[in-house]
């Protein structure tokens, strides 16, 4: 098992390497000069030689590509991501600050979605083609195709604009948490109802389900002890795997309710080129989902037991 | 099967009542506040790390009070701290006499060492408006030395730049004017009680100040909430989140939408709003092909019905037809000034000219901005001149000023009162920058000229042959006139301008 | 009433996207009691949809008519939860692959117990203990350890008997076996005929065992009932049936085994789809005559039934 | 397009639900987008007397600020929508299958790196890389369509990459290509004759799929200022644009919105039957 572990976790470090470099060349895209781009934004005014010089050198902007790129990498793993062009802290402190922001949003999201989409997803299932059924795959594909920012605009307009009983925008209560959550929750619920129903629906074309039912088994054990038992080993493992959305998951949602997270930040860096901290997101997401990639491997090899027993 | 139709509508509805029970969570925490006025605002007051950069407007008429003021209706620099001053060495040389007696909100006596704490910040800096030094000459005496001999150095020093007055003991180390921001002291009618960054902050009454004046505060607090985005802004005042919205009107950016003054206004919102000397204009690159021809300048001035451009704000704005500022504004009316809307002679002169493709460029920032420049667009089209239109991000759109490519842009003049003149100064003075909006000799001479007179009446007259000389070689071509405005619910009273801006000391709000 | 089943020209359809698949048209047969009776046939002629049909184990997407009677009581017509009593009660189907038919995330000591908890009300625990005694009896050792284990652990004859013991532990009155040989090598045969030979020696049941093993058939079988795409055409004493068979497809199924000559019958096995008319073994048949265009009945002859014109 | 039909073939497309349904929303909405000059006005014309005047029978849709027809805005948003989406597809596809089919056929050691590089961006987190290169171009070239396009082309190759490879791969072992390599066919010749045919369908299915995502992308994008750019008609800008309008102006926003979720919806659709009806006949084979 460790041996297992260990293999894995050699496995994403050349993918984790290639992001490093997509993130990383972000910047170099760049035909100008980026130290110019930093004294504009972190000191407001006209560049001129001298603070350019004294910047290029200050950030080792004057050297090779690859030399800045290993030093870029060297501390990123260390999680120090250098100085916010725009504001006087560093990047990770400005990511810290919007994470708990950004938490609150995904794991209510999380929480209902899941919850919700168990109910539902086994519902379709089980009644598979009947009306029941219909509604919620086309739900489910609905949930995939209206834009979030849609949504959310629409559910404004009827909650705060038309009948004031919601606050359209701001931050951190219970209030401010509804629309938001309900209008991620709508695309994300669907997505996961999908797989549920689809996870379960596949268990129960299985063989070991008409054993059960040949048994005389109420068809409440038939799916709960026999097909949701083995429908919930890639359930959770799904599941867990969208946790990586906990890093500028829900961009549109944030943006539509100006909810202050990472997402936002995402876009308002972008708009103030504040390129450290987009360099950040993107490394940063793109690191979380190769390794909830990773842990979902493993919780995968805890909870099914043919391979928790297997040799 | 067992899991049935009555399970689901047992969850469904366990959902529904759950979600039904959350939105009335949500009303009952929604607070009724009579003691409290909550604005929107933009940006992030910036009220820790460099003291240079603290926000232009809110801590600097809220917290902070300035040297001097400037009244545009009687073009006079008008005492604030300051009682007097006297104007030495051909104007090198200002040296202000402090009011006596004036607290800062932690009961310190306000001094020249504080005047001069403030203005070190700048110094120390080498910022573009900082005078060359400040003597401390006693007590409540400061003395101010600068380069040139200019009236400009009194704009410069209550110019969004310049600072307002601040206790040395709001930065560490103390009095360090290299020192970081900590806690942002001053004398103005509030007090900063709590900040948290790019969130809120939030004011109290400065007791010494309501004492001083004799006025009663009517709002227990006051906070600032930072909403960037100017349709949340909106919507955030018409949900009642908010109870003002106030423009951040430094630089053409992050105000309320002129274009929803309307419709707010329809729906019970009060609006004010008050004339500024800010004129949004089409800047030629006058440098280039075709608009360094004169005759092509003019050809835009003729196409552009700026009655319709008004149009976009409702009337909340004024048609900039006489010439480069609204009438207000020293000098303009006698100036005499009056651009026509004449799509023919446009097209006359536009007729059989081979001008190329022209990119018109638009900072993207602000909607109502990319809604001007897709009329402009519309209307230059109408006369013959095709013109392709890039809406471009802030940073782009001032790296493609700056380096040239282009060959109009929407961009502004002036702006609010105290602000006036520094804007000359920026649009019109040398050395050639990106920034400035027409230099041709003439014209700058003419503005030089201005600048530099200390003679309110002589300087009127030489307004008008500025004004005049822009005018003819149609240096620029106004769109409108642009106002600063407040949007409040109906229930708020008592905000006021003075000069160009909003104060709250005696606001309060209806229950 | 000797019959404990009786199945009356049963048809089942699949219902496709644009067509549907008669996979057993018009199957008529009796189990009775105490009997083995080997329903054999190859792959794909429906014979393994006909067991699953007997319990409605089917998917949605069929269309059954004809009679099943169990007791004297219709399976086809009773409702969904009396038919659930019968299951795994009465009737128990022991499924055709051991390797997939038990649940690989529950210990093979609760799926066992499954049947006696929910249809002799039989707790938990003892239920348990009695599924030790089962695996002892069927050899699966150590049973106590066993019981606790997963079916991963277990080899493929292991689960078997385990889905044996599952089947046999409600005592039920007929036993339906889905290809027991399915994928068990030629010398391990001998135990599965051991394995139901025991089954037989401790209850008084009924066996009908599908199957395509002929030698497996003629070890355990009574009687025999051979199907031909979706159709019973012969049904007989399995003496009988090994000695002289009746029908062209019987006999031409008996000279493919390797111990009678390793004769393949000609042809392929015919669409489902899309079934030859009349008799529907013609176009492969010796005795082919025109007569063969017409589908025959199923005639009968002396004890044993056929469906062939040689016989009329 | 032969081929196409042949890979369908047998499979009465009207039967299937999803897909019939898929396909008259995707058909009407690109009949809408070519037949825009004929059905719709002059999408920039202005006309200040009729600012923000709402839905009536000469403005279906209302119109927007400056008064110009938003029916016409949208209508020729439809178009904008599916030109960029279907370049971005068909950029993508073409890049993806040739990686994909070269690292497959060749396997070895192109097939390694190149199969690490497909890694590496199915696990980049698509709209994020999206919009900081849109932001990022957009500061370095300013606002143009090509940005958005060269940003989703970025990541979005991979997924074609991705199931030509594993195509490809599987194709390898089945047998008529050995018998091709048994008569000394070429390289190219199996590519062509064997390999692009037979994950046409699969392809197709991931395409239509693919355009409503993007569509959705563009839309995102535009919403989010960082797409294409005004005057041109496009849906999430027009939204973006309408946003601040939802309480006096809400056609603006809802119009738009409706027309994004319908064709994503309509491509959805189809991708699905599509999927249906290859998945049955693999069954039926």
């Amino acid at each position: 098992m460790l041996r297992y572990i260990a293999r894995r976790a050699l496995q994403i470090i050349p993918t984790i390497l290639g992001i490093s470099i997509i993130s990383f060349s972000l910047l170099y895209i760049f035909p100008g000069d980026p130290a110019e781009f930093i004294v504009e934004a972190r000191y407001g005014v006209e560049p001129t030689q001298e603070m350019v010089e004294k910047i290029r050198i200050e950030m080792g902007l004057d050297k090779p590509f690859v030399v800045q790129y290993f030093n870029w990498l060297s501390k990123a793993v260390r999680g120090d991501f250098g100085i916010s062009w725009t504001e006087d802290k560093t990047v990770m402190e400005v990511i810290l600050e919007r994470l708990p922001i950004s938490a609150e949003l995904f794991f209510a999201t999380f929480a209902i979605s899941v919850v919700f989409a168990l109910i539902l997803g086994v519902i379709s299932a089980v009644h598979k083609d009947k009306a029941i059924d219909h509604i919620c795959r086309i739900y489910s594909l609905l949930g995939i195709s209206i834009p979030s920012f849609w949504l959310g605009l629409i559910l404004i307009w009827i909650f705060s604009v038309q009948l004031h009983l919601l606050p359209a925008f701001g931050c951190c209560e219970l209030k401010h948490l509804i629309l938001p959550v309900l209008t991620w929750c709508f695309s994300f619920m669907a997505i996961k109802t999908r797989f549920v129903r689809a996870s379960l629906l596949e268990e129960l074309s299985k063989n070991y389900v008409i054993t059960a039912r040949a048994k005389g088994l109420p068809e409440k054990l038939v799916v709960f002890r026999h097909a949701l038992r083995n429908a919930l080993i890639p359930i959770i493992t799904y599941f867990s795997l969208s946790l990586h959305h906990l890093i500028v998951g829900s961009i549109m949602v944030e943006v539509v309710f100006s909810w202050p997270g990472l997402g936002s930040l995402l876009v308002e860096s972008v708009f103030k080129r504040d390129f450290p901290v987009v360099q950040a997101l993107v490394f940063l997401s793109g690191v979380l989902l190769i390794t909830m990639n990773l842990v979902v491997d493993l919780l995968y090899a805890v909870i099914d037991p043919r391979i928790r027993y297997g040799d | 099967m067992r899991l049935t139709r009555r399970d689901f509508v047992k969850y469904t509805g366990f959902g529904a009542a759950s979600l039904l029970g959350m939105s009335f969570l949500g009303c009952m925490t929604k607070e009724t506040t009579k003691d409290t006025l909550i604005i929107g605002y933009a940006e992030d007051l910036k009220l820790r790390g460099d003291p240079a950069k603290i926000d232009r407007s809110i801590p600097k008429f809220c917290v902070l009070e300035r040297l001097i003021e400037y009244d545009l209706s009687s073009d006079d620099f008008v005492p604030s701290l300051a009682k007097k001053w006297d104007v030495e060495s051909g104007g090198k040389r200002i040296v202000f006499e402090l009011k006596k007696g004036i607290l800062f909100s932690d009961g310190a006596e306000m001094d020249a060492n504080a005047v001069k704490f403030t203005y070190d910040i700048l110094v120390v800096r080498k910022h573009s408006v900082a005078p060359r030094s400040v003597e401390v000459i006693d007590d409540h005496t400061v003395a101010f030395n600068f380069d040139e001999a200019w009236v400009l150095n009194f704009a410069k020093l209550q110019d969004v730049h310049g600072l307002g007055v601040m206790s040395p003991k709001s930065v560490k180390p103390e009095g360090d004017p290299n020192g970081t921001l900590v806690d942002l002291i001053g004398t103005g009618p509030f007090k900063v009680v709590e900040y948290v960054e790019n969130q809120y902050t939030v004011l109290e009454p400065n007791r010494y100040w309501f004492e001083q004046t004799g006025l009663e505060p009517k709002i227990k607090k006051l906070i600032v909430k930072v909403i960037p985005d100017e349709d949340t802004r909106v919507l955030a005042l018409r949900s009642g989140e908010v109870d003002v919205l106030i423009d951040n009107y430094h630089g053409g950016y992050d105000y309320t939408p002129r274009n929803q003054l309307s419709a707010l206004k329809k729906d019970g919102f009060k609006i004010l709003t008050k004339n500024i000397p800010y004129t949004w204009i089409v800047v030629f690159n006058y440098r280039k092909e075709p608009f360094n021809d004169i005759e092509m300048r003019r050809a835009v001035n003729y196409a552009i019905n700026r009655d319709e451009i008004a149009k976009i704000f409702d009337g909340w704005v004024r048609p900039a037809w006489n010439g480069m500022f609204p009438p207000e504004v020293p000098g303009m009316a006698e100036a005499n000034i009056r651009y026509e809307y004449n799509p023919e002679k446009a097209k006359e002169i536009v007729n059989g000219k081979d001008v190329g493709e022209i990119t018109l460029i638009v900072n993207k920032s602000q909607s109502d901005q990319i809604l001007v420049a897709q009329l402009v667009q519309q209307q230059l089209k109408n006369v013959g001149l095709n013109i392709k239109l890039e809406t471009l991000e802030k940073g782009v759109y001032k790296q493609k000023r700056n380096s040239g490519d282009y060959n109009l842009r929407i961009y502004y003049i002036g702006g609010s009162e105290r602000t006036f003149y520094m804007r000359i100064f920026w649009r019109f003075l040398p050395p050639e920058k990106p920034w400035k909006v027409y230099m041709s000799d003439n014209v700058t001479e003419k503005a030089i000229a201005v600048v530099k007179e200390f003679d309110k009446t002589k300087r009127r007259q030489k307004f008008i042959e500025f004004y005049k000389a822009l005018y003819e070689e149609a240096g620029v071509a106004p769109l409108y006139y642009e106002v600063v405005a407040v949007a409040e619910k109906p229930n708020v009273e008592g905000i006021k301008f003075e000069y160009s801006e909003p104060r709250f000391y005696s606001t309060y709000v209806k229950a | 009433m000797n019959d404990v089943l009786v199945v009356k020209d049963l048809q089942v359809h699949f219902i496709l996207e644009n067509t549907s698949v008669k996979a057993v048209d018009g199957v008529s047969f009796n189990v009775r009691k105490g009997e083995n009776l080997a329903l054999i046939g190859e792959s794909g002629s429906g014979k393994s949809v006909l067991g699953m049909t007997i319990l409605r184990l089917l998917p949605k997407n069929v269309r059954v008519n004809g009679k099943i009677l169990f007791n004297g009581s219709n399976l086809l017509e009773l409702p969904e939860e009396e038919l659930r009593k019968i299951r795994g009660k009465e009737i128990a189907l022991i499924p055709q692959n051991p390797a997939t038919s038990l649940n690989p995330v529950l210990k093979i000591g609760i799926q066992i117990a499954e049947p006696m908890e929910v249809h002799l009300g039989i707790d938990k625990k003892i239920a348990i203990q009695k599924v030790i005694n089962l695996l002892k009896f069927f050899d699966i050792n150590p049973a106590e350890k066993r019981v606790n284990e997963y079916p991963h652990q277990f080899s493929g004859g292991m689960k078997q008997r385990a889905l044996v013991a599952m089947g046999t532990s409600t005592k039920p009155k007929l036993i339906i076996a889905d290809e027991p040989t399915k994928g068990v090598d030629v010398t391990k045969k001998l135990r599965v005929v051991e394995l139901f030979r025991r089954i037989k020696e401790n209850n008084k049941l009924s066996l009908l065992v599908i199957t395509h093993d002929l030698l497996f058939a003629e070890k355990l079988a009574d009687r025999i009932a051979v199907m031909y795409c979706g159709q019973i055409v012969e049904v007989c004493e399995a003496k009988t049936f090994f000695e002289e068979p009746l029908h062209p497809y019987s006999k031409a199924l008996l000279d493919s085994l390797p111990s009678r000559g390793l004769k393949p019958i000609k042809g392929c096995s015919p669409s489902m789809v899309n079934p030859p008319q009349g008799c529907r073994f013609h176009p492969r048949c010796e005795y082919a005559t025109s007569k063969c265009l017409e589908e025959p009945p199923l005639i009968s002859n002396g004890n044993n039934n056929v469906r062939c014109w040689l016989y009329d | 397009m032969f081929k196409v039909i042949e890979i369908f073939r047998g499979i009465e497309i009207p039967k299937n639900n999803l897909c019939r349904i898929g396909l008259s929303v995707v058909l009407f909405i690109i009949l809408l987008g070519s037949f825009a000059p004929l059905i719709a006005k002059d999408p920039y014309e202005t006309n200040m007397a009729k600012r923000l005047e709402s839905p009536s029978s000469e403005h279906f849709f209302g119109a927007d600020q400056l008064g110009r027809d938003l029916f016409s805005r949208v209508i020729y948003g439809a178009r904008t929508s599916l030109i960029v989406a279907i370049t971005i597809s068909a950029f993508s596809m073409g890049i993806g299958c040739l990686i994909g089919a070269v690292s497959g056929y060749f396997g070895g050691i192109i097939d390694d790196v190149i199969g690490r590089i497909i890694d590496v961006f199915l696990s980049i987190p698509e709209i994020v890389v999206n919009i900081a290169l849109v932001g990022v171009f957009c500061t370095i070239y300013g606002s143009s369509t090509w940005n958005v396009i060269l940003a989703v082309v970025f990541t979005n190759w991979v997924s074609y990459a991705r199931i030509t490879r594993g195509i490809v791969l599987s194709l390898k072992e089945r047998e008529f290509i050995f018998c091709s390599k048994a008569i000394g066919a070429k390289s190219s010749w199996i590519l062509f004759k064997h390999i692009i045919p037979n994950a046409l369908g699969p392809i197709i299915v991931l395409a239509t799929l693919n355009v409503g995502n993007i569509i959705l992308t563009i839309a995102s994008l535009g919403f989010l200022g960082l797409g294409i750019q005004p005057p041109t008609p496009e849906w999430g800008q027009l939204l973006n644009s309408g946003k601040n309008y939802i309480a006096t102006a809400p056609w603006i926003t809802f119009f738009p919105g409706l027309f994004i979720a319908l064709s994503v919806f309509g491509f959805n659709l189809l991708g699905e039957g599509l999927r249906d009806i290859l998945e049955r006949r693999r069954i039926y084979e």
